[in-house]
């Protein structure tokens, strides 16, 4: 469907539209951030958001969810949760990381759990409005985004350029009224808002390619800088909880009251933490705090791009300000191993 | 007859009745308190006074809203910090919470299986289901409805010195309305339920001095000076110590009171005796239908104030949360304090009475010396007296009964012993 | 929250996570702390493994852990499991009796190369203490194949005589003159005859040809350490050893992250590896 | 399934962590149906030889205590210690001092050398018998509570979390304390209570006790780069950890 263009009015009416008919997930005002949530009411919703605390991830991969249930009577069943879901406002570097996930986890053999999920959610992206402080998206090619939405829209003065790219997208914006063709001088801005955001989103510079990262990274097992700046980290997982990709997951078994019957969850997990490579016996084959440390880098830009053909990290800089000990910048960690290379 | 009752059961913290009597000779009648000591005062001294509550909270797991929301008020008058109406608002909302909370425990859990005969509240689940089911969701209410407020249902986190570490939304305020419109029908059960049983409380009086918070206009817990039914005069709050005159016994850790007599009691039928011609309409009926009056001596009675009071606060707080909500939330950030020496006091009425804490400050705003008066060591000598004019009234009974009605005479005063050793 | 039956939609079988249900046939002690369990699924069907893969075992309300295939493929509907007592599943596992049910998912990860490059070659087995459950698999598969393969040797290393695990096969395997099997622990007892001290220092002994043996180990990290500096000395080369690795695992597919050795994923790449893959691998051994 | 005969018991505390049981509301009811109740001063008019399950609440602060509480022990099957009071003494550990009869005299007066007022240095309830599991936290939380028990009736061994406080906020999408300028423990805290105090508008203040490994060193850091004192940080340590505290050095 070709691009078209809707009022800040418009674009409420359309809002109030798609609460009445599917459950909408948006970015919110939350104390001093933000954060994804389900919308009640039009006015909550905030398209001027900078990044949210925790990413989209939640909705397709829950923090905790139920895979199976079982009783002891009958064994096992799979749970299959899905709930249908418009995630409105996701920033282009989420979107890249949402086809990161739909990658790491449909590949080969699919998890049906995630699949399920994924595919009862409609995603309404949004081009940035306000950078947060830390971001890089436009070093990593992900501060806009050509697919892996339904629906994009893009601010241009008072007006939003809305296109659909799919069927899903398409009755979406059957639901809006007054839709207008969009104009030349509109698409003309919308091409100026993707060209500003390659500037916007590099709040923090990379100085190198990132393809050159895993070549980097092969020669730098020892650099200091593992050590460094691992020596102030508290090992408590904060840079990965929040980060769009990052999938590791916990499995845990819980119990219903009558002890007969429950169910098996997974859980985020995070490498980071102490306990993550520990075995019964209370072997870690990552002791050490600069082990985890590294371990984070190396995942993402050489372990993930290698195996999968993605950088496990879209430059959101959610992990900048997550981390408390100020120390989970990947900016920063590259950047200094570019010194030592060069 | 001998009764030594070793921990009373179904009251907080530990209590001993010791009872002597030869042909109908009283030889000995006591109430001992050997609960551990804590030492709390010691134990704030060197505290900063962003701390200080998050200390003294724990002085009591059942009212550590009482706790809390005292010591903020005795450290902001300390620290000469002033607060907004909005958050003197939520504060007096989230503590009806606790009254809540804390009167369907007692009545609900400790006092019925008494009246029904029963040695806990297990066997009431199969015999009198409709009425426990209310007194689950009641007190669950009461626990949720705290939680809003404070954060969490016990030992609060969202009461800050200055004011609110996290408000709750109007969202949830509305929510919270609607929940105490419905709580209103378990009330009413419960106290149906407390009216049918009301004949087995014993017949017993003993006038006795009767001290609460008063605040004319208002059947108050948060705010007012000290009454007594003694006097008619009141007292500041700052000026708890000449009026609670603590002193230590031998039978007990926990330290004594005494006023214009030997002795004088606090809680919620203190606060019906002075208060009472405040009361929200409900709540005035509801005590109407109980048979509670005014000039009402018997210190059982004080389970049916407690029921009282439940419908009070929640009349209140239904007239509290349309305040707010006409004036609407505002946020409030927290300002930056600086720390100067000083002392103050904060006095509330926790469910079980009048609680008091005063706190010194060095320049630093380090606490340097602290007192706590608490309401079940205010009650301590009462419940003496009481033993000491029950026993003579009863001795001729089975040594069973007698036992029953002085450990339901001990439950009655609700009392927090290990509080009161605090 | 929808939550679809999956028993009802055709894309439950597709389940990953989901495991099928396995009865315990019958169970055996081995020493204080390991249990062997005879299994079979409950539609009848062999689980289809290959020596050396492991399959997640699930029980009810307590969890999953991976366990590897202690006995050969051979055609028929059970198999064997070696279970140490180690945290909850596995001791919860030591609990069941005859005739309970068990979930098993798998059988999952890479195998010994029975099949292909030990095909003619001399093989060495090294096992070291529970290391021998999974290697097990192999060794009866080999011997069961025995033609098809060069000299086979068996060295094992076990702490004390009392974990001593398979008396009655170890007896068996010492007396065949088609194999050579060699045993050492690190402490005797009033009981132990034979060797005394680490398991390297069997290997030198074993009359090892370097050109043509493949040298297949098993057994705890700090073993592989040793083993490998041990086979170099008498000349073996990378590429003639293969190693079976343990990690933590939740997933035992791919996708939980918890068994990453550098880029490898024990449960994709291993258990099995051949041990040129993890040159360079620094966390691997 | 045969229910498990439990007790409870509580030493010098506030009690609040029995009413986390009471607090349960309809989950009581639940676990009423695999544990039976045969000894709980607070709420019911029984009392027992024997318990598979003994949970005891609250710091050891006297002679006779001890006596009291290994009596319990040799009654119990399972003994677990309920809340920080028992698992490290907690706020009451904030008493110990050298001089433990300024102490008394400091609440009592005059009267402080009175027989009935003696106090010993505060101990959690594993430095007098051996604690079989712990339910952390003050009150301890009501689902590790209920978690715990499951576990213990279905004969597994319960698993807590080893890591920080934070791990729980950044899930709640809770805005660090940090940025609103104060001292949070949670850096150096163990989670399992899902972080109710920075959610509620407050920092963590340790209640869980640290994770095995806290790093104190990064925590000095972090007190400089936010203009704190490492005074600041074992102040408030203090409350929760005073052993910890004592040992974390700086001006
Ligand atoms: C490929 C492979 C093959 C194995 N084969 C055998 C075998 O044949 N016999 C045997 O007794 N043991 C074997 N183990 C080890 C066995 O998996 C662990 O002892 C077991 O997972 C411990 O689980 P638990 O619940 O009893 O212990 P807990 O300590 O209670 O475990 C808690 C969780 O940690 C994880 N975990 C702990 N230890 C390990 C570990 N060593 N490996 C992987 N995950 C772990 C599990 O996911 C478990 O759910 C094998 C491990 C792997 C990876
Ligand atoms: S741990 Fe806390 S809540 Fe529990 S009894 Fe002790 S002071 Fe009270
Ligand atoms: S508020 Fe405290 S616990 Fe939460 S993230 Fe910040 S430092 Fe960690
Ligand atoms: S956040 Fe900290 S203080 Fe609050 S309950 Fe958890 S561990 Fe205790």
């Amino acid at each position: 469907m070709p691009a078209k263009k809707l009022s800040q009015s418009a674009l409420a009416l359309w809002v109030r539209k798609l609460i009445e008919t599917r459950r909408v997930v948006a970015p919110q005002a939350k104390a001093e951030h933000f954060a994804y949530a389900p919308l009640s009411q039009a006015e909550d919703l905030r398209l001027d958001h900078d990044v949210t605390i925790l990413p989209p991830r939640k909705y397709l991969m829950p923090p905790s969810e139920v895979l199976l249930r079982f009783t002891r009577k009958d064994g096992y069943t799979s749970v299959i949760e899905h709930e249908p879901m418009i995630l409105f406002g996701v920033h282009p570097y989420d979107v890249a990381a949402i086809a990161q996930a739909d990658r790491y986890f449909l590949h080969d053999r699919p998890d049906i759990h995630y699949q399920t999920r994924r595919r009862s959610i409609t995603i309404v992206a949004s081009d940035v409005q306000n950078a947060s402080e830390d971001v890089f998206a436009a070093c990593l090619g992900t501060a806009t985004v050509h697919d892996g939405f339904d629906v994009l829209l893009t601010r241009v003065g008072d007006a939003y350029v809305i296109e659909s790219r799919t069927p899903a997208g398409d009755a979406l914006l059957a639901l809006a009224q007054d839709l207008q063709e969009a104009d030349p001088v509109s698409l003309g801005r919308r091409e100026q808002v993707w060209e500003d955001a390659q500037k916007l989103l590099r709040r923090q510079v990379l100085k190198c390619n990132p393809q050159e990262l895993p070549a980097l990274l092969d020669a730098a097992r020892e650099h200091p800088v593992w050590e460094k700046r691992s020596q102030t980290c508290f090992s408590c997982g904060s840079c990965v909880t929040v980060c769009p990709s990052c999938f590791c997951f916990d499995v845990e078994d819980e119990l219903d009251p009558d002890l007969q019957s429950g169910t098996r969850r997974r859980q985020w997990d995070a490498c980071l933490l102490s306990g993550f490579a520990v075995v019964a016996g209370g072997h870690n084959f990552r002791k050490r705090r600069e082990e985890r440390y590294r371990h984070r880098f190396y995942r993402k830009a050489k372990y993930l791009p290698e195996r999968f053909g993605f950088m496990g990290c879209v430059g959101c800089g959610r992990c900048v300000k997550a981390c408390t000990a100020g120390i989970a910048n990947p900016v920063e960690v590259y950047n200094t191993l570019l010194e030592g290379a060069s | 007859m001998t009764i030594n009752v070793h921990h009373v059961t179904r009251i907080e913290g530990h209590g001993n009745i010791r009872l002597q009597a030869t042909d109908g000779r009283v030889e000995k009648v006591l109430w001992q308190v050997p609960e551990a000591p804590r030492f709390f005062e010691a134990m704030l001294r060197g505290r900063s006074w962003q701390d200080v509550q998050t200390v003294v909270s724990r002085i009591c797991g059942i009212c550590s809203f009482a706790h809390s929301l005292a010591s903020i008020k005795a450290t902001e008058a300390a620290l000469g910090l002033t607060v907004s109406q909005q958050t003197d608002q939520l504060r007096q909302l989230a503590f009806g919470g606790e009254q809540l909370e804390s009167h369907v425990l007692h009545v609900g859990y400790l006092v019925a299986p008494d009246l029904a005969g029963v040695k806990s509240v297990v066997p009431l689940v199969s015999s009198h289901p409709e009425v426990v089911k209310a007194v689950i969701r009641a007190h669950r209410l009461g626990n949720e409805w705290m939680e809003l407020l404070g954060g969490r249902r016990t030992h609060p986190v969202s009461f800050r010195p200055g004011g609110f570490g996290k408000l709750p939304t109007e969202k949830e305020l509305g929510d919270l309305k609607g929940r105490l419109m419905n709580v209103v029908q378990d009330l009413k059960l419960i106290a149906a339920t407390v009216t049918s049983l009301a004949g087995k409380l014993p017949a017993f009086e003993r006038p006795t001095e009767y001290v609460a918070l008063t605040s004319p206009g208002c059947y108050t817990f948060y705010h007012g000076q000290i009454g007594s039914t003694d006097t008619p005069d009141t007292v500041a709050v700052e000026r708890f110590e000449e009026i609670a005159n603590e002193h230590v016994v031998a039978q007990s850790t926990a330290k004594w009171a005494r006023w214009h007599r030997e002795s004088y009691a606090v809680g919620a039928l203190s606060r019906f005796k002075l208060n009472h011609a405040w009361l929200h309409p409900l709540a005035t009926t509801t005590a109407r239908d109980l048979g509670l009056t005014p000039a009402c001596c018997n210190p059982y009675m004080n389970s049916v104030a407690q029921v009282v009071e439940s419908v009070e606060v929640v009349e209140a707080a239904l007239e509290l949360i349309d305040q707010l909500l006409t004036r609407g939330i505002k946020a409030e950030p927290l300002r930056p304090v600086r720390p100067k020496a000083g002392t103050g006091v904060g006095a509330v009425e926790a469910p079980r009475g009048t609680l008091f804490h005063r706190y010194t400050y060095d320049d630093h705003g380090v606490c340097t010396a602290a007192n706590v008066c608490i309401p079940t060591n205010q009650n301590h000598a009462n419940i003496q007296k009481d033993f000491e004019a029950l026993l003579p009234e009863v001795i001729d009974e089975e040594e069973p009964r007698v036992r029953l009605l002085f450990e339901m005479l001990v439950r009655a005063y609700d009392p927090c012993v290990s509080c009161s050793s605090h | 929250m929808m939550q679809t039956p999956a028993s009802t939609t055709a894309e439950a079988d597709a389940d990953l996570y989901l495991p099928r249900p396995a009865t315990v046939r019958s169970r055996t002690v081995l020493t204080a702390t390991e249990m062997l369990f005879e299994l079979a699924m409950d539609d009848g069907k062999p689980l289809g493994h290959m020596p050396g893969q492991f399959v997640e075992v699930s029980l009810p309300g307590i969890g999953e852990a991976p366990i590897s295939v202690s006995s050969s493929p051979d055609g028929r509907d059970r198999f064997e499991l070696v279970v140490r007592r180690a945290g909850r599943v596995t001791a919860a596992m030591h609990d069941c009796r005859m005739g309970e049910r068990v979930g098993i998912r798998g059988p999952f990860g890479t195998h010994f190369p029975v099949d292909g490059v030990l095909r003619g070659r001399d093989v060495v087995f090294i096992a070291g203490g529970l290391g021998l459950a999974p290697l097990r698999s192999a060794i009866q598969y080999v011997l069961n194949h025995r033609k098809d393969y060069g000299r086979v040797t068996v060295l094992y290393g076990i702490k004390s005589p009392v974990e001593r695990m398979f008396l009655d096969e170890l007896d068996d395997w010492s007396r065949r003159p088609d194999m050579t099997f060699m045993e050492t622990v690190d402490r005797a007892d009033a009981t132990w005859k034979g060797n005394v001290g680490v398991i390297t220092r069997l290997i030198p002994a074993a009359e090892i040809d370097p050109k043509r043996s493949i040298v297949v180990a098993c057994g705890p990290p700090i073993m592989y350490k040793f083993v490998i500096v041990s086979l170099y000395s008498i000349d073996v080369a990378n590429e003639d050893i293969y190693v079976s690795l343990e990690r933590r695992m939740k997933c035992g597919i791919g996708k939980c992250g918890h068994c990453q050795i550098g880029g490898l994923y024990a449960c994709l790449e291993g258990p099995v590896f051949h041990y040129p893959v993890l040159l360079g691998v620094e966390e691997a051994i | 399934m045969k229910k498990l005969r439990m007790a409870i018991f509580d030493f010098a505390c506030c009690e609040g962590c029995q009413l986390q049981i009471v607090n349960m509301e309809e989950g009581l009811l639940d676990l009423l149906d695999i544990v039976e109740p045969v000894e709980w001063r607070e709420a019911i008019s029984d009392q027992s030889e024997e318990y598979d399950l003994a949970f005891v609440e609250g710091s050891i602060t006297r002679e006779e205590d001890e006596q009291r509480l290994k009596d319990i022990r040799q009654r119990a099957r399972i003994l677990v210690a309920l809340g920080a009071c028992a698992v490290n003494g907690g706020v009451n550990r904030l008493k110990n001092a050298p001089d433990m009869d300024e102490v008394r005299r400091c609440v009592y007066g005059n009267s402080a050398t009175m027989p009935h007022l003696a106090t010993a240095p505060t101990k959690a309830v594993g430095e007098v018998v051996k604690v079989d599991f712990e339910v952390r936290g003050c009150p301890m939380s009501r689902r590790e509570f209920t978690y715990i028990v499951r576990c213990l009736a279905a004969a597994t061994t319960p698993v807590v979390p080893t890591y920080p406080v934070c791990v729980e906020c950044k899930l709640r999408e809770t805005v660090c304390r940090y940025e609103f300028n104060e001292v949070c423990l949670g850096v150096v805290t163990r989670a399992g209570c899902n972080a109710p105090c920075p959610a509620g508008g407050q920092w963590c203040y340790g209640c869980r006790g640290l994770v095995d490994d806290p790093n104190v060193n990064g925590a000095k850091d972090i007190m400089d780069k936010y203009g704190k004192t490492v005074a600041d940080l074992r102040s408030r340590m203090e409350l929760f950890n005073s052993v910890e505290a004592r040992q974390c050095q700086g001006q």
